[in-house]
Formats: structure tokens, sequence, C-alpha cells
């Protein structure tokens, strides 16, 4: 009898505690579903909100329609629509047939008083442009900022960016030139000379298993990687002995070092620019619905996606990139016939300040 | 014979301390029971930090003698065990047997009675301690 | 005593307008680059805008302690120069002591912004309102840029003694350095000259690391 | 000596002038950004939604975290901490290698059984839409310490970015290194792992850390945060640079004056909130948010305590843990000298003291002395023997 109460005297002692800690969770749980539905409703009214700002965007704006481009801005000295007129050609041969749904997707862009300390109201909605730009640098405005749905993630990364139309086509590809040649990695150097496995492997296109040994196969290679882009960086604590050992040549250490930096931080041997100029090939060759096709199967390897865009093989899609960029070798130093003359207009100022100087009179 | 009441240890009795404190009251209730005390009344383990205290009722019959232990960890060096009516009025209490206060207490009337366990001082918190009530003679049916 | 009056009375006469400027603008600088440790009605910074406010101007006590040496020495020494120091060979001292009483007498001149300096950081701490966890370094500032002109003046007034060919000489060493280190630089040569001698010159314990580091008139 | 006179009276009035125009202070406006954005802001009803839910999810951890408390499961077949995954199921193997690891990790920091026990909640990365209410916050580190509810568990809240997903679920990238998890696990622990060592602090230091966040007892292993290259202080980045002093003076000022190798400085940045006598909530949640150390009070701040410990003794830090004296005083009997000096020395180890002020060092001020000597003694020697032609 008396151990009977005794329990239950226990149980209730010892329950006391349990039950202090569940009615806080019962107020925690009411006021997480509160917030739950407070939050709800707020960003139902935020939508709202963000819709009205885009409708108030419109109010007493002009549309300016070029191609499938639509552009609302405010009445201004902005060359929007001679702007335009320029970037369309690029937009439309870049995405192709993808390219008509940006008619759904306008520009928003407030031109404003280049004066810094005029006041402004606040932007919620689109690009805030100063109206003294001119048409080249409006023009790249347009093409660096067109309102085109962003990529999956997998062609996102590696791209490590958005696909937008090349505003220098010519040097672009130059500048693929000069990484085939300068790059400090075998695979580069590889696909330079032809060898269109080492592009693959170099843009990120095949396996990527080993990339570190497929990238930068050699010692001096690795230390290179180390010492000229993460000396700062492997340069505290722990990892500062390894650097120091890398530095001195060995190769362990470089490897070690490499090895412990996230695989998307590692130096590509050909940089996105290479990467994006092999999109934009693909792009070019395969015609219209490139752009769609690219984006078809986000779950299928790059290179398949590529050769998908471009209707033809990886192997030959890089190759045909590859003959591109050796072709677009950039132009050796040279003299332009004007800057002869520039030279002896100068020679003969300082000349005719030099003989005009009174110590020469007597 | 080796008594137990079969308590709810939850959590606490898989750690060592709260095995060692429930080792150490079941000896001393034993002790008391072979020397003719009753089953135990009251068996109650839990923790405690320092400056902390822990209290609970029970109800005491008159005349019946009642031992009234109190064990802790090997952490508690002081352990304060105090019996009290319910208007906290004090009626007995130990505070020098460190880690072991032993109260032996024989109330007038029958009442309940609050149990109050302080720990004075743990070294490493919380100390485990246990508390357990048997009457030691005098039991009446 | 005399000899000393009347070098430094000529001294002033070159170089008044020098020291004149130097005063005024030794004398702003403080209460410029305390200018937003006003009273909260009042536009106060924060203690963080305030502190990169101060390390901005702090940049200008260098410089002005610099021109003030150039200015002064090239002073000092322009009309002994034209006149192919015959004056001063013609006095009825010594040369060295001659070089002294010129030097202390520009250093008396120079006395005046230093002063100037003291002066204005003095009252820009006192009617500043600080805020609360930083402190004004007055003295400390005033100190430095004492130290400052002094130095800069010392190896200006060195300079500009010496003949056309003295400073030659320098330019050509230095030029030299700025060569050799291009062309270090060009045959990727592990050569830091010049980072080496600007470690050796104006960092940690150089002679001339006076000049360098932060001049805070108000720090933590 | 008239126009001396004249030239006087032109000078102290133009410093006149500029000190009617200029005294007192006048204010000015602060800087403005340093590289102008053109970029969309969000609207004000955009703002609200975003501060509520990040309420709710302040909420939501510690609603979990509390429920998690009453269903964790202790393995008696395992030292380290529990673990509690959310989110997508793990296979066995991957649970069981992630248990092989914090059982090593735990053993590592000098623990085996433990008064207090820690769980570590990993909220694995899910796709977005799949559960209601806002994204959670993958960068919201929390701790639910032991409170009278329940003395002997103390909660980790750890989610696990894409990164640690991926590793997670069994798909480490081919770079990664084994010990990375362990690292990881240690530095999640946060003050359980301070809990698991020392017990429940008494309440002179449990209130110093709660009014300080717990910033000076973040970590309890032997490296910095993160291993050995990622302390707080390093953060600071290169001196050469100007956002080295914008990161330095974002610091409070006794912070500062630590930093530059002030006993004043150091001893009150240690102890910053030991004087109020801050409630505790019950319960005490502890919550990390992302750039947690330019709000430290000490840097590099989350190794202080840990340091401390490793320097006197797990005997006397354990006495300064459960003393009931004020803080300054039982940590100053633990170090055995005053705070200030100890914490200065300590800092000592992680930075060279910065200058504040404007005096210049005293090697450079005597070198400059000398330099000026000397230029002027070459002058003089130098004019003894010119020669005039």
């Amino acid at each position: 009898m008396f151990r009977r109460f005794g329990l239950l005297l226990i149980l209730g002692v010892l329950a006391c505690p349990l039950l202090g800690q569940d009615t806080l969770i019962n107020r925690l749980r009411i006021r997480s579903d509160s917030l739950l539905r407070t939050w709800q409703q707020a960003v139902a009214i935020a939508n709202l909100a963000d819709s009205l700002e885009r409708e108030r965007a419109t109010i007493g704006r002009d549309t300016i329609a070029v191609g499938a481009l639509r552009i609302i801005t405010n009445a201004s000295p902005l060359p929007v629509r001679q702007a335009a007129a320029l970037a369309w050609p690029a937009i439309d041969s870049l995405y192709g047939s993808a390219a008509a749904d940006l008619a759904e997707r306008p520009y928003f862009i407030r031109a404003v008083d280049p004066d810094s300390n005029a006041r402004r109201a606040v932007l919620h909605v689109g690009l805030e442009v100063p109206w003294d730009l001119d048409l080249r640098s409006t023009t790249t405005l347009l093409l660096t900022t067109v309102p085109i749905a962003p990529p999956d993630r997998a062609l996102a990364t590696w791209l490590t960016g958005v696909l937008r139309p090349s505003i220098h086509p010519r040097e672009d590809v130059g500048g693929v030139y000069l990484e085939f040649v300068t790059a400090p990695s075998q695979a580069a150097r590889g696909c330079f000379m032809g060898d269109i496995a080492s592009c693959i492997d170099a843009l990120g296109l095949g396996d990527t298993n080993h990339q570190l040994e497929r990238w930068y196969p050699s010692a001096p290679e690795r230390r290179a990687v180390v010492t000229g882009s993460f000396a700062d960086f492997f340069d505290h604590g722990g990892s500062a002995p390894a650097l120091r050992e890398c530095v001195a040549g060995r190769d362990a250490s470089c490897t070690a070092l490499l090895r412990s930096l996230p695989a998307d931080v590692l130096p590509k041997p050909l940089s996105d620019a290479a990467r994006v100029s092999l999109v934009r090939d693909a792009l070019r060759l395969g015609g219209q619905d490139a752009y769609r096709r690219l984006l078809r199967d986000p779950e299928a390897a790059i290179a398949d996606r590529l050769a998908e865009a471009a209707g033809v093989s990886v192997d030959s899609l890089v190759a045909g990139w590859r003959n591109a960029a050796l072709a677009a070798r950039p132009a050796p130093v040279e003299l332009p016939w004007w800057a002869i003359g520039v030279a002896l207009g100068w020679v003969t100022v300082f000349a005719g300040c030099g003989l005009s100087s009174s110590r020469w009179r007597l | 014979m080796l008594i137990t009441i079969g308590l709810p240890a939850a959590g606490s009795a898989q750690n060592r301390w709260a095995r060692q404190v429930h080792d150490e009251l079941q000896r001393a209730l034993n002790v008391v029971h072979a020397h003719g005390g009753d089953r135990p009344l009251l068996d109650k383990e839990g923790t405690l930090n320092q400056e902390e205290s822990a209290s609970f009722t029970i109800t005491l019959r008159e005349g019946v003698s009642y031992s009234i232990f109190g064990v802790c960890d090997e952490d508690c060096s002081r352990l304060r065990l105090v019996l009290a009516t319910l208007a906290n009025s004090e009626l007995a209490l130990d505070r020098t047997s460190e880690g072991f206060p032993v109260l032996q207490f024989t109330p007038r009337v029958t009442a309940e009675y609050r149990i109050r366990v302080a720990m004075e001082e743990c070294r490493l918190n919380p100390c485990w301690y246990a508390a357990g009530v048997i009457p030691s003679s005098g039991a009446k049916p | 005593m005399v000899m000393y009056k009347a070098l430094l009375y000529t001294q002033w006469k070159w170089a008044r307008l020098i020291i004149l400027l130097g005063t005024l603008a030794g004398f702003s600088l403080p209460l410029l680059s305390l200018q937003g440790a006003a009273r909260a009605d009042r536009g106060a910074l924060q203690a963080q805008d305030l502190l990169r406010a101060v390390q901005s101007w702090g940049t200008l006590y260098p410089l002005l302690a610099a021109a003030l040496g150039l200015l002064v020495a090239i002073a000092t020494w322009t009309a002994d120069h034209r006149g192919r120091h015959v004056h001063a060979l013609t006095l009825p001292l010594p040369r060295w002591r001659y070089v002294l009483l010129r030097f202390a007498a520009g250093m008396t001149l120079l006395a005046v912004p230093i002063a100037a300096v003291s002066v204005g950081a003095l009252l820009a701490a006192f009617t500043a309102t600080i805020p609360s966890g930083l402190q004004a370094y007055p003295l400390a500032l005033s100190l430095r840029f004492a130290l400052a002109v002094l130095v800069a003046y010392a190896v200006f007034f060195a300079i500009s003694a010496g003949t056309a060919r003295t400073a030659g000489i320098i330019l050509g060493v230095i030029a030299a350095l700025v060569v050799v280190q291009v062309v270090a630089s060009i045959a990727n040569l592990q050569l830091d000259l010049v980072g080496t001698s600007q470690v050796v010159l104006l960092q940690g314990l150089g002679p001339l690391a006076v000049f360098t580091g932060r001049w805070m008139l108000v720090d933590v | 000596m008239a126009p001396l006179r004249v030239w006087i009276a032109v000078a102290v009035g133009g410093c006149a002038l500029i000190a009617l125009a200029y005294l007192p202070p006048r204010g000015a406006a602060p800087r403005g950004p340093r590289f102008a954005t053109y970029s969309p802001e969000p609207t004000a009803a955009r703002r609200r939604a975003q501060a509520v839910a990040k309420e709710w999810r302040e909420t939501d951890a510690s609603l979990r975290l509390l429920e998690d408390r009453q269903h964790v499961k202790w393995d008696s077949s395992r030292v380290g901490p529990a673990i509690i995954f959310r989110g997508p199921t793990l296979p066995p193997t991957a649970v069981r290698t992630v248990e092989a690891v914090a059982d090593s990790m735990w053993r590592a920091l000098g623990l085996g059984e433990t008064k207090v026990r820690a769980a570590l909640v990993i909220a694995l990365e899910r796709a977005p839409g799949s559960a209601p209410g806002p994204i959670p916050d993958q960068n919201g580190v929390a701790f639910l310490t032991p409170d009278s509810t329940d003395r002997t568990t103390c909660m980790a809240f750890l989610p696990a970015n894409h990164f640690w997903t991926a590793v997670l679920l069994g798909h480490p990238p081919r770079h990664f290194e084994p010990d990375w998890l362990a690292r990881w696990f240690q530095s999640g622990l946060g003050p359980c792992a301070y809990y698991a060592a020392y017990g429940t602090p008494s309440r002179s230091v449990r209130s110093w850390l709660a009014a300080r966040n717990w910033d000076v007892a973040l970590y309890l292993g032997t490296h910095g945060i993160a291993g050995e290259r990622f302390l707080s202080v390093n953060l600071l980045g290169d001196p050469r640079y100007s956002w080295y002093w914008d990161g330095i003076y974002s610091l409070s000022p006794s912070t500062v004056a630590c930093l530059a190798g002030r006993l004043d400085g150091c001893r009150s940045a240690v102890l910053y909130g030991a004087d109020d006598d801050a409630r505790i909530a019950v319960p005490e949640i502890v919550r990390l948010e992302q750039g947690w150390w330019r709000k430290q009070h000490l840097l590099p701040g989350e190794r202080f305590l840990g340091d401390v410990a490793r320097d006197v003794g797990r005997d006397r830090f354990q006495s300064f843990w459960t003393s009931s004296l004020p803080v300054d005083t039982a940590l100053a009997a633990a170090l055995r000298q005053p705070v200030g000096e100890w914490t200065k020395q300590w800092e000592r180890r992680f930075i060279q003291p910065i200058r504040l002020g404007a005096a210049a060092p005293l090697g450079a001020t005597l070198l400059a002395l000398l330099l000026a000597a000397v230029a002027v003694s070459a002058v003089a020697l130098a004019a003894s023997r010119r020669q005039v032609r």
C-alpha cells in the first residue's frame, strides 16, 4: 500500500521537469505554427508588392520592342532603341528560338540623372542606369544583362555563370589561343598540339576522376599552381610548413596541398571564357533550336549535351573550336602609320623647345 | 535479500554515476532492512547542479521511527538533507556527513512531510544523488 | 648669438612664405581631421567612420613634414649656392659652425609650423566629442610631426648643401636602383631591391619609418 | 621688425579664422559605400517576409532541438555523441561510418563516458519546397544547453550544406580528406564539448558566457575552429590593405586594445559580460549566425577557454568552471596571474600587437635622430673642406 503510494509519488516528482518541458514545447509549437501562417501571408503580400512594383515600373514608361527584346524604360537621352537594334542580332544568334521567350521577360531600365547627388527613388525592379551612357556602353549593358532564364545547376556550375552573348567575339577566341600557349598545364598544351582528348580533359568534359593528375601531371606544374594561386592561402597555421616544402620542390607537399582544396577551386587549365566560347560554337553549329536542346536534359553529361546541341560529336565540336582558336591567333605587335607621325611630331616639339632656350642666346 | 523498488531509472541509470548512487542507496536500505527495518517507503534518484536542491513530500506515520538517507556521486563532497513540515519549518537536518547524510526521525503525528536534498558542493556538475526513506523499527500494522 | 640672429633673419626673409603656409596648413589639419567628432545632433560620425576619416587625413602629416623640410632646406642654401659660398667663407667663424648655425636657424623657423600642429591638435582634441572607447593623442602626434620635420629637414639640408654633382650622384644611385630592379624583373630574377630598400628604410625600425605608419590623432 | 609683426599677425589671424570656422567640430557626412550598387532592393513587404522567416527558423530550430532532446536514443555501445539526422534517410553503412568518426573525434578530445552527454543533430540539405515553411538556414548552427528540465543532455544543431550532405550520403568529393569530417563534428559541438568535458558551469561563469553568446568557448580542440588554417583572427586579412583596418575598427574598442597588446584592453575584452548578471533563459539556445567572428569580443575568442584549459590543466580549469566566485577572481586564480596579463601573452601567439595612436616606434625614432645627426655632421665636415674656385 505504502509502496504503491510511494511509487506514485516518485513518478509524480520525476515527471515534473518533463511536464515543464512539454508545456514549453507546446508553447513553441504554437508559436512556430502561427509564425508559419504569418510568413505565408507575408510572402503572399510580398509577391503582390513585387508585382505591383513591376506594374508601377511600366506606368508612364515606353516599351521599346526590337525583335523579341522588350525594354521598358523612362523617357531619357539614353540610346536604348539603337542599342537594342545592335544587341538583338547577337542575342538571337546565340539563343536562337529560345530568344523568343524574351518577349515575356522584358528589361526594366530606369535612366537616371548621372549626378550622383541628385535624389533618387528606391529601385525595386530592373536596372538603374545614368542617362549619359553612350551607345556602346548601353549595348554592352543589354548584352550582359539579357533576362534569359538561368541554365540548370549542372551547366551553370560547369560554365561558372550564365551564358551571355559575346561582346568582342574575336578577342574572346584570341584569348583562348593565349591560354593554349601560356597555361601551366600539359592538358592545355596537349590541346594546342592537336590532341583532342587533352582538349576534352582541359575543358573538364571527360572523366573527372584524378583531375589534378590529368590537368597538372608534372611536379613543376603542381608547384606553379600552388605558388601562383594559393601561396597566401596556404601560408597560415598547419599548411605553412607544407607550403614551404612545396616551394622548396617537394612534390608530395604540393600534391597534398592541392588535394586539400575543394574540387571547384582547383584552377582550370582553360578558363571559363574558353568553356563559354566552346558553348557558343556548339550553339552556332546547332542552329535555331540548339539552346533548347542544350537545356533539354539537365541530368546528361555536359559533353553529351553539347554534342546534342551542336548536332555533331563532341570530338568534332572540340576540334572545330580548337581550329577556330588557332585561327584567331592575336596579331603580333604592329606599328600603325599614325604612330610614326605622332613620334615625329613630339620630336619636333621638344627640339623646338630646346633650340628656343635662352642658354643658346649670347 | 536485495530490495528493488523498480524505479523508472530513465536514461540516468545508464551511466556510472547513476549506477553508483543507486547501488549505494540500495546498500544502505539493505543494511537497515537486515536489522529489522521495514521495506523502504521512498527511493528517489536524480541530478542536481551545485547550489540546487530538490524536494518531495512523503507521509510519515506517528510513532514510527524512520531512517532517511542521502547519497551522492564521487564528484559531490557535500549533500544536505532536510526534513521539514509542509510549512517549511525544519524538523531535522544533517549537514555534517558530507556525501552520506542520514536522518533518524520519529513523527509525533501522522502527516505529510517534505524532504529537501540540497547539493552544496559538486566538483563536476551535475552530481547524481539518491535519497531513501525506510521505517527503521516499530512499524505498526 | 649675434651671428645666429643674423642668419635667422636672412633665412626668415627667404622662407617666411613657406613657414606661413606651413603654419596655416599644420594648424588646420587636426581640426579638419576631427570634423566628424561633433555632438550627436551635428552629424557626428560613428566611431568606425570617424577613425577611418582620421586615418585618411593622417596621411597628410608626413607629406606636410617632408614638404616643409624640403622647401626650407632648399631656401636655406639657395643664396649660398648662388653666391658660390663666398659670403659664407668670408664670415669670421669656422665653416662647420656656420653650417650648424644655418641648420639651427632653419629648425627655429620650422618650430613655428610644428607649434601650429600641436596647438591645432590640442584644440581639436579638447573641443571634439570623442566616442567612448576612443582617445586623442595630440602630444604623440605633435612629437611625431616634429621628428618627421627634423629628419626631413636634416636629410634635404644635407642634399641641398652639396653641389649639383652631389645631387646628381644621389639621383643617379636611385635611378640605378630602379633600372636594376626593372631589369631583374624582366629577367625573372628573384631580386627585390625596391621592396627590400623600402622595408629597410620605411618599415619596422627603418630611419624613415617615422613617416610611414598611421598618424592617428584619435584612436582606440 | 615691422614686417615681422605683419607676418606674425597674418599667421595668427589666419589660424584664428580657421579655428572660428572649424571649432567646435561641425560634423561630417559618412563616406558612402566604396562601390555604387545599381541592383534592385527588396520591397518593404519582402523584407518583412524575410524577417518573419528568420524568426520562424529560430523558433523552429528551438522546437526541433527540444523535441530531439526528448527522443534522443543513447547507444550504450558508443562513447561519442549521439547523432540524429534530419532530412533524407542515410544508408546504415553511412550512419555507422559517421558514428565511428564521431566516436574517434570524441576520444581525440580526451572524452569518454561523460556526465553531460552531447547529441549532434545534423540537418541534411533538402530541396526547396520539400517541406513547409522557409528554406532552412544552412549556416545557423545552434546549441541547446542543459537546463533544469534536462541537466545531462547538450544538443548541437549542425546544418549540413551541399558539400557535407554529399559527404554524409556517402558521395564525398575525390579530394576529401578523412579528418575533415571529424574536424567538422568537433567544431560543431561548440559549447557542448565544454559541458561534456567539465560539466555544467557555475552560475557566474554561465551567466558570463551567456552574456557574450559563448564566444570564448566555441571550440575545445587543439586547432583553430575548422582547422589550423582557419582562426577567426586570420580573417582580418593583411595589414597592407585598407580593409584590414576597417575590419579592426569594426570590433569593440577593448577587443582592438587587446590586439594592440594592452593589459586593460585584454582584461575587459575577456571579462565582457562578467559584471552584469545575465538572466539565463530556459531553454538556453546559443545561436551562431554567419559572420559570428565579426561580433567576437576577443580574437580568436573561439579557442580562448580551450587554450586556458590546456595551459592551466584539468583540475585548475575545473575549479574555475564550477567556481561560485566572480569570473575575474576565479579565472585569475586558475591562471595564477592577472587575466589581462595572461590574455596579452596568449594574443601574441596569433597576432603581432597592432600599433594604435600616433607614436612612432622607439627604435625608429632613435634611428631617425641618428640619421639627422649624421646628415648634418656630414655637411659640416664637407663644408670645412670646401674650396673657393
